[in-house]
């Protein structure tokens, strides 16, 4: 492997021949691939076993709560611009317990990238279901087989007016690094979900199983900016599945729309107590 | 020594918070004392409100009872507040739309709603006429009233203004040819300084910008929600941005993200959206992420009356989150309080990477003194950012532990170290650890800054004789009238004194019970079912209190319903 | 006004010329005309203006929380499959704070009937901005108007694979109580985001603005099976917009595909705690 | 008499559960008494776990620190936990995998990775081996361990059962023939009648069905998850529907739901899981709607030490949740505790139709015991819903005031009566209201139910002399050890009692003043930081204790812990 300025020597704590490796790999690469160093990236987790990555590479790591990695992220790149901010976790945390922060953060569109783990499962606490588990998916809590619908996050963002909506799969580094880049690259929030195989408890959805599925729309010429094509491809779910940039639209980032946001960042500007005699007079 | 009691009752949307807080500013720029505070439903038009005024040549801390002048807007308020009313008060009404009052003197019917009409065409002017007519009643100047109107309609189409104007002059010469000359309550404006009419989610706002506060989110919520509406105002002219979030689990986890990359970081709400921060507040805990939180009571369980007062939430706010870790409870008792105190807890935050919370109620934060301008001289932004210095130059370690328990905290971004944190236990450079013994470290290393907080307590507020026969206790809102009881026991001859409390958290226990010593009754005033500072009081230093005075029917206390009980 | 078994002689609390009395009208026409007894309904409502509506009218009712309605509404219907169960709540609501249970009880399609009273801002809290507010409506909090995406609950609720998703106008107490009805009867999770004014704080959706715009689904013989076209009629917003039962598809229930749900409700169900001795092999 | 210590060390992942699953199971039905306990961290494969097994001819209650026998699966493992063994100890391991240890007589290489992949070509089998192995040593029959596994694997493929058992033959032959002679330990199994070997979480969940719980929604979180799990493989054969909710917020608001719509209803979570269902809490308060709530604590804050355990949330399950309202919470000491108390707490939360916690933590959810069956013939389940009777048939009213504080209630659907509950205050009808008269009967009415609560207390558990020297105080998991300390001390003659508390609120103030009197010296026991108990105690009686023992490295204590630090 290629050595980055974002390596570590932790040595991770997922099962030999999990997708997550193959993530942190992609994820390492798109960062030096992009010049950026360590310190000005920020990668917000959650909890579960995707939300352990940024402890196994070197970055600036809010390891979070689960569920809330967004928000966090949220907060802080629109203090501190300058930085690189991910927000990052499985489809468990940042689908489920995370769903609402997912939605709205899409509308809002901050200028933060979204890595989503997608495994299908809750791997961390032993293989539950997770939304994005299929119907039928049997587990020691479904025990009849998962019988909701499953939730397309990719569809989902669409609905939701994303500006950058795009999957790729822990079995092609070069695939995900280069999505990771574009994802950076765009200006608001981008979402990634990245299929993988969790070699411990999802027996259904492995490594075979998607390798053997996946396809690029980049090897159809995929027109990323044709909506309603979009919806459609991301609805592919099953002999195939499409990875790449689905759909992508420029739409102002939250932070170009606000004006107290534009200029130096809020982190860098000066305060004083005694401005606060100028709203006095307010009061009288 | 003047103390004069107005009262205006009416619907929710017929204005009576426009009439009041134009009255209170008058009075205020009078050169007197006010006390000005309000009771509404969780509705937006209709039902029964109120807003009272009280009017004082001395310093005035609380409601009082007894009424002077009401204004009643529309018949119930007679009906409610009629019994109110002192021998010499008068009722200000529409005889065209309430019947009149029963046997009373002061019956001053006003066509509030035809002179209305008269000046501008529009029902809505009624607030004016009325405000006229109050002025008009008592012979004050009718200018001031001119002048505020003048600022508050100056942005709105110049009819409006116009109309409004000739509805008060109406309402004032009405109310002045026909009554005056029967009520006897006279006020007259005097000379003075300006003062500061505020309530206390405006102190805290205030406290908030004075503190450098830059990044605020939060999800709307009475009687919290003004305050996000304050500094939502002032974004641009002080460089803070105020995010409405789509939840409370979002607003403090931004709010914790903001901080962690550098911001002065602050969130409001009130015990529901509260419930749904503790979890965060943990995080806030084990990641040392400096928060403050503006926890602004209304009665519970659940949505209870969410428009009313009470102190049902201190030992929720001390335990709430899961584990063991840090904070510091500011319990506000005055606008004062809450501006300084709100500052403070910015400063502490940073220093102790702590969370801070302002523990407030609807009374406190609807509740309208005018008080000395806040001295901001000797205030300071203190931010505790490590600089990269030699000894963090080599191997940053963000909870690198330390005899004070504060790690050195940077900025991400702002140097080449990276800054790692975790909601796992951690190593000193932020990541998760099972080792047992770091654990043991990690934990008695944020133990440890209690010992620097306790160095830098707000000590309980002893006011009146150290060996009192009758010592009067609370926290936060009930500071105020608390002192109106001291003051009118002690005018009795009575030894008695206040011991008010700004922090409960860490618990003052030194100072508590030398006071405890000295005095021989005590008696706890607290706006809840249970006396949770008892409890908290008994837990900390094993004393009591001899008595307790609850109220937890959603209205504050006032003097005389404490003196009933003692 | 007709009288129906629902009625009772409550007060609202809302303004004059509140669209939710409009909405409290249509509910109750639409129950009386489906020969419900007040008894057989139960009414799931958040915090909001729009929550308080179960208390104006014979039902009964669990008044919760703010946001929390839907999984409520679901636990209840879940053992006590004899009642009517619906969830109902504002915008800000439904969609705001308890839009995690918004997505997900989508996907498990439980039988419960949403009403969503979307007056596209916060009433009760007194008008900040809500999901469904137009970018650029501004407030107190908003000052420079809204600066975030519009949620079109009606396009996530497709993506999400409802079964039944509609949108009707406080203004049209006919069509409302029709669609209301059939949402009823559809067995699964209906979606019914009602269009409403409020006079006291959104100054640009007004009565006039909404019954200037909408025209009725019916009225253009649209097909509810058509997904892709459902999606691109969901996003028709601006000088008109469509009312009416936008797609409609059979799925099969939560409660029909559960086996220990099938049969007699559990809540009628015989218990005793010396079964519990039949699982003490298993500890031996 | 008999007390074996087997500790089995490996990775997550190399099957230590299912070893020391089997062999405390082989012994159980052999006739000892059996503690098992584990500690592993907080991922799936690898790191370093283990799982330890005391065999002792008397009842045991907790684990122990010295070790007889140390299966060890991994290198590590032997570094770990040879310091633990004692002389006459011994070590399994696998030359071919680990260096041997050093200086130690009962070293036992066996080639356990060999013998697995010879018996069945797969290094999985290592478990099996290791299990035969450690039989073999002991001098075991054999029958049982085969029986075992038939039992495990029979429904997987015949291959796999009989490589197995051809696996664990392997084990126990090689281990007889080259040590069994080297190891002085021997156990036989005896003639023994039918015990459950369960753990804590078993028991809970095993104690909701026999109280009829048919409706249980959870979202998974460690070391609560188990719970969900058993009772989901129930569903059919004991008519309880199992949700996995899309988050806590969710789970607690079903279970109010399907509690309101007359189910029986459950919900089970840790700390942070905990921290976010604080506000439906509050609404279970407000609308009197039962709710059992099994908080299975970890370390925190946030997401602290995962799998590890710890007693850290006391006053914040005493405290969650805005504003005042009533609550039992229990803190069951042991399966057979986690059990009944389980059950009971189901009836109470009808009965006074509140929320009841089970405050439970990582350590008993996760220890094994093997006990005496549950007597079951006395168990009911009392379901309090009024008849639609004369008196309530006119208009029912949900929260009608009584002298007890209980309203009747009725199922929804079930009557021509409507069944009307709000989070608002409300009437007696259910509807909200802002009446502060009716505010404050509906306060007092629902505190009024401790009245009654009280009279059904659990108390303290004092075992031993009244008028002891030394009183070791605890609560929950800690019950087990503490009777091992204090009978350790009174077998050297000291006089020692224990005071347990299986629910400490409401707190059993009479019971523990009468006990503190009588004894000397007090000192409480507890797995945090800052002594909850003893908070609760002097906030609740006045009383302090003279000492405590605390530890909050996430491990559970042992006696020799205790021991040395009385
Ligand atoms: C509030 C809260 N609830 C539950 C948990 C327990 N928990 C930890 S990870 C996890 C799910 C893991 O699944 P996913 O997010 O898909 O991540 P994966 O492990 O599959 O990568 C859960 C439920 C938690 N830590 N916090
Ligand atoms: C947890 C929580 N946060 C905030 C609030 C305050 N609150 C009450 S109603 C409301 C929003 C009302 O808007 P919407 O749901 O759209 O209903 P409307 O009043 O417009 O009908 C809010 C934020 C609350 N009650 N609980
Ligand atoms: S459990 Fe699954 S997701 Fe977790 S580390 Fe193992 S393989 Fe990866
Ligand atoms: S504020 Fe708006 S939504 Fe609320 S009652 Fe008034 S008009 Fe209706
Ligand atoms: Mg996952
Ligand atoms: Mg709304």
């Amino acid at each position: 492997m290629n050595q980055t300025p974002f390596d570590n020597d932790v040595a991770p704590a997922w099962c030999p021949g999990c997708g997550n490796f193959m993530i942190l790999t992609a994820l390492k690469k798109a960062l030096s691939g992009l010049d950026l160093k360590p310190s000005q990236v920020l990668i917000c987790s959650g909890i579960g076993q995707a939300a352990k990555l940024p402890h196994y590479m070197k970055c600036n790591t809010f390891n979070g709560l689960h569920g809330r990695s967004i928000p966090v992220a949220s907060g802080a790149r629109l203090v501190n611009p300058e930085l690189v901010v991910m927000a990052e976790g499985g489809d468990g945390d940042i689908y489920g317990e995370g769903g609402n922060h997912f939605m709205h953060a899409i509308r809002k569109n901050i200028n933060i990238t979204l890595l989503a783990h997608n495994n299908q499962v809750y791997g961390l606490t032993k293989g539950q279901a997770s939304p994005t588990s299929e119907p039928g998916f049997t587990t020691k809590v479904q025990t009849e087989g998962v019988k909701i619908s499953m939730l397309d996050p990719l569809t989902t963002a669409l609905s939701l007016n994303a500006g950058f909506v795009a999957r790729s799969f822990s079995g092609d580094i070069e695939h995900l690094a280069g999505v990771i880049q574009q994802a950076i690259g765009y200006r608001g929030f981008s979402l990634v979900d990245i299929l993988m195989p969790c070699v411990s408890f999802n027996k259904l959805n492995t490594f075979k199983w998607y390798k053997s599925r996946v396809y690029k729309l980049e090897d159809i010429n995929w027109d990323t900016s044709n909506k309603p094509a979009a919806y459609e491809k991301a609805e592919e779910w099953g002999e195939k599945i499409p990875i790449g940039i689905f759909y992508k639209q420029a739409r102002p980032a939250y932070e170009d729309l606000v004006s107290v946001l534009k200029g130096k960042p809020l982190i860098d500007r000066e305060y004083s107590p005694q401005k606060v005699g100028e709203l006095f007079e307010e009061f009288n | 020594m003047l103390d004069f009691n107005i009262k205006i009752g009416g619907q929710a949307g017929q204005g009576m918070q426009t009439i009041g807080y134009i009255l209170s500013k008058i009075f205020s720029r009078g050169g007197y004392h006010i006390f000005s505070n309000q009771d509404y439903q969780s509705r937006i038009r209709g039902g029964h409100n109120f807003f009272q005024i009280r009017v004082a040549a001395n310093p005035v801390f609380a409601a009082t009872d007894k009424v002077d002048l009401l204004i009643a807007l529309d018949e119930l308020s007679i009906a409610e507040h009629q019994a109110e009313l002192k021998d010499s008060g008068g009722i200000i009404y529409d005889a065209d739309k309430s019947a009149p009052p029963v046997a009373l003197s002061g019956r001053f019917n006003i066509p509030l709603e035809k002179l209305a009409v008269e000046a501008g065409g529009k029902k809505v002017f009624v607030n004016s006429v009325a405000s006229g007519a109050a002025l008009g009643l008592l012979g004050y100047d009718f200018k001031p009233l001119e002048k505020l109107l003048y600022a508050s309609f100056s942005k709105k189409k110049p009819e409006t203004l116009t109309a409004n104007i000739k509805a008060a002059k109406a309402g004032y010469q009405y109310a002045e040819a026909n009554y005056a000359s029967r009520f006897v309550h006279k006020l007259k404006p005097q000379v003075t300084t300006p003062r500061l009419m505020i309530n206390g989610n405006e102190a805290i706002a205030l406290g908030a910008l004075a503190a450098g506060c830059n990044f605020f989110a939060a999800y709307p919520m009475t009687p919290a929600t003004s305050i996000m509406v304050y500094l939502a105002g002032k974004q641009q002219d002080f460089n803070i941005i105020v995010e409405q979030a789509e939840d409370e689990l979002a607003a403090l986890n931004m709010v914790l993200g903001a901080s962690y990359a550098g911001a002065r970081a602050m969130t409001a709400t009130s015990g529901g959206g509260f419930a749904l921060m503790t979890e965060a507040l943990s995080l806030a805990g084990i990641t040392e992420t400096p928060a403050v939180i503006a926890l602004v009571q209304r009665p519970g369980p659940a949505t209870g009356l969410p428009t009313r007062t009470e102190q049902g939430d201190l030992l929720f706010a001390l335990h709430a989150g899961h584990g063991e870790f840090q904070r510091i409870i500011f319990t506000p008792g005055s606008a004062e309080e809450a501006f300084y105190l709100t500052h403070k807890a910015f400063n502490l935050a940073d220093k102790y990477q702590i969370p801070v919370l302002i523990l407030s109620d609807q009374h406190l934060a609807d509740s309208y003194r005018n008080i000395e301008p806040f001295d901001l001289s000797a205030l300071k932004i203190d931010k505790y950012f490590a600089k990269e210095a030699p000894e963090v130059a080599r191997e940053y370690q963000r909870h690198k532990i330390t005899a004070s328990g504060i790690s050195p905290r940077l900025i991400p971004g702002k140097s080449r170290q990276l800054v790692v944190t975790d909601s796992d236990e951690h190593t000193e450079d932020g990541h998760l650890t099972e080792d047992l013994d770091m654990r043991v470290n990690m934990v008695d290393k944020r133990e440890r800054k209690y010992q620097g907080i306790m160095a830098e307590l707000e000590p309980p507020v002893l006011s009146g004789a150290a060996e009192a026969d009758l010592l009067l206790i609370g926290w936060g809102s009930t500071c105020g009238v608390i002192s109106e009881v001291v003051q009118r026991l002690n005018a009795q001859g009575r030894r008695v004194s206040q011991l008010h409390f700004p922090q409960v958290w860490p618990f003052p226990k030194a100072a508590v019970t030398g006071i405890f010593k000295a005095v021989k009754r005590k008696v706890l005033i607290e706006n809840n079912r249970t006396g949770q500072l008892a409890q908290l009081l008994r837990a900390e230093t094993g004393l009591s209190v001899d008595d307790k005075i609850l109220k937890y029917d959603g209205r504050p206390f006032t003097a005389a319903y404490i003196l009933e009980r003692l």
